[in-house]
């Protein structure tokens, strides 16, 4: 199971979409992705991973995402995470990265959660 | 060694490469569902061994090393105990030791919240070993 | 054992029981997915894997068997390569391994259709090794 | 994953259903179960065993299962055996055993082969 990436561009914001196993193996090839995103938006645009079928994250998967919150945040973009498994919500828990982002159960909750700004 | 944990053990080598991380996180995961453990402990310690690899992986590896990761699991006592050991961090100093240590703050935190006993070593020029313990639900 | 090979080279011990089986699987399947291979195929491969593990386990083994079984998984030109070894068959002659041979028949049967390539070597007071090779899609 | 095995009595035939893996592990214990069931049956009883869920079943699995097949051929009573997943009827039939075993892919068919004896 490799990682699978899925980029749509909606109306007034970027939704990225996950599947797989995110971890030292595959976690650059997130971070390019995303990366890309990034490069292609305008200053301000706004962003949703959804982790639709992520089953596991590490370490160097969470400081990547770290990395992204810090980017959009220097161009003003708003940046918000779908985290639907329990055990992915218990990993930003406690190591503390759940104060940092904004995070929702469902991509709904996101573009609402990007809307109040 | 006791006999029991002998009966019990269970190790494994890869190469120092990530792509065989997910190996490691099968096998571990098998291995610990064996025991009277709740699927979410069982993915704590996949989460916590898996990590430990990665320590080994990005502290010590050029592009073609040929260097193995030695990963142990056995039972003991009321515990399950992992063992994760590579040999070398190619002549780093004491000092590159901490500032790696630093680096890898995020990994070891997530070893430290979600086994029960962690025990490390990281030594120059003489590799790491961490050693990390969950405790079973008793009978 | 040329550098691509060691490269690639996964080790896994388990205690000569059959609890240990499923981790084999789990870790073998896991291995052979990392390579153009279809779902069909590591299956072949896990099952084939399992049963040479089997073999090792009912030739050999005693109630609190302390001996273990050694599988590498390695990569090798277009091939993958299953190696399966344990060490003694407890003071068994040459007739008693041919009996064992005839009684495993259906395991053997299975390993020789599943896979592409198959060796086996069993000894006297030696052990058995078992060699298997499955061919990958060409790229 | 353990075997998990249910035994149900049914006008005329009785219905096991397995769950699992059938390997080395456990596959005494679907030898003593099914031997029970023998045990309990009248001559002539007609036995279904649904492969209900098991994705892998090794060369001690298929041996037990010509060990009751015998048994039961002995008592004069019928088996079906019912193989949902292409894989375990491959397996069934590269070791020959396909001609040995009358196999459906459903209950309902398995019972309709009991039927027409
Ligand atoms: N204090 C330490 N500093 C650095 N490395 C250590 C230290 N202790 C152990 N190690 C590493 O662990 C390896 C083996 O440690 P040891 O405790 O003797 O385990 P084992 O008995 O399983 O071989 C050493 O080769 C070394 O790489
Ligand atoms: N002809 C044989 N008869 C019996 N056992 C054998 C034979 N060849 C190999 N073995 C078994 O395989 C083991 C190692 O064989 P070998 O080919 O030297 O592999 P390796 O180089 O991996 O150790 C031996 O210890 C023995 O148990």
């Amino acid at each position: 199971m490799d990682l699978m990436i899925d980029v749509k561009k909606e109306k007034g914001y970027t939704l990225i979409s996950v599947n797989g196993e995110i971890d030292l193996y595959n976690a650059k090839e997130l971070k390019d992705r995303v990366g890309y995103v990034c490069d292609d938006s305008p200053d301000g645009g706004d962003l949703i991973i959804d982790f639709k079928d992520v089953d596991y994250i590490d370490s160097t998967g969470l400081g990547i995402m770290i990395g992204i919150k810090r980017r959009i945040a220097e161009s003003n973009g708003g940046l918000v995470l779908v985290l639907h498994s329990d055990r992915i919500n218990k990993l930003f828990d406690i190591t503390g990265l759940k104060n940092i982002f904004t995070i929702t159960r469902s991509v709904d909750d996101a573009v609402a959660a990007l809307k109040k700004g | 060694m006791s006999r029991s944990t002998k009966n019990s053990l269970v190790e494994v080598r890869i190469p120092k490469k990530p792509e065989f991380l997910r190996v490691v996180r099968l096998l571990v995961s098998g291995y610990a569902s064996r025991w009277p453990i709740s699927i979410d402990e069982v993915e704590n310690i996949k989460v916590a061994v898996s990590e430990a690899c990665n320590t080994a992986i990005q502290d010590s590896c050029e592009e073609e090393c040929e260097e193995q990761i030695a990963i142990k699991c056995w039972h003991e006592g009321n515990q399950l105990v992992f063992e994760i050991k590579d040999k070398s961090h190619k002549g780093k100093s004491q000092d590159d030791i901490g500032e790696l240590h630093e680096e890898r703050g995020l990994g070891m935190l997530l070893i430290k919240t979600l086994m029960d006993e962690v025990d490390s070593k990281f030594g120059p020029n003489k590799g790491a070993k961490i050693t990390m313990k969950k405790n079973l639900r008793s009978a």
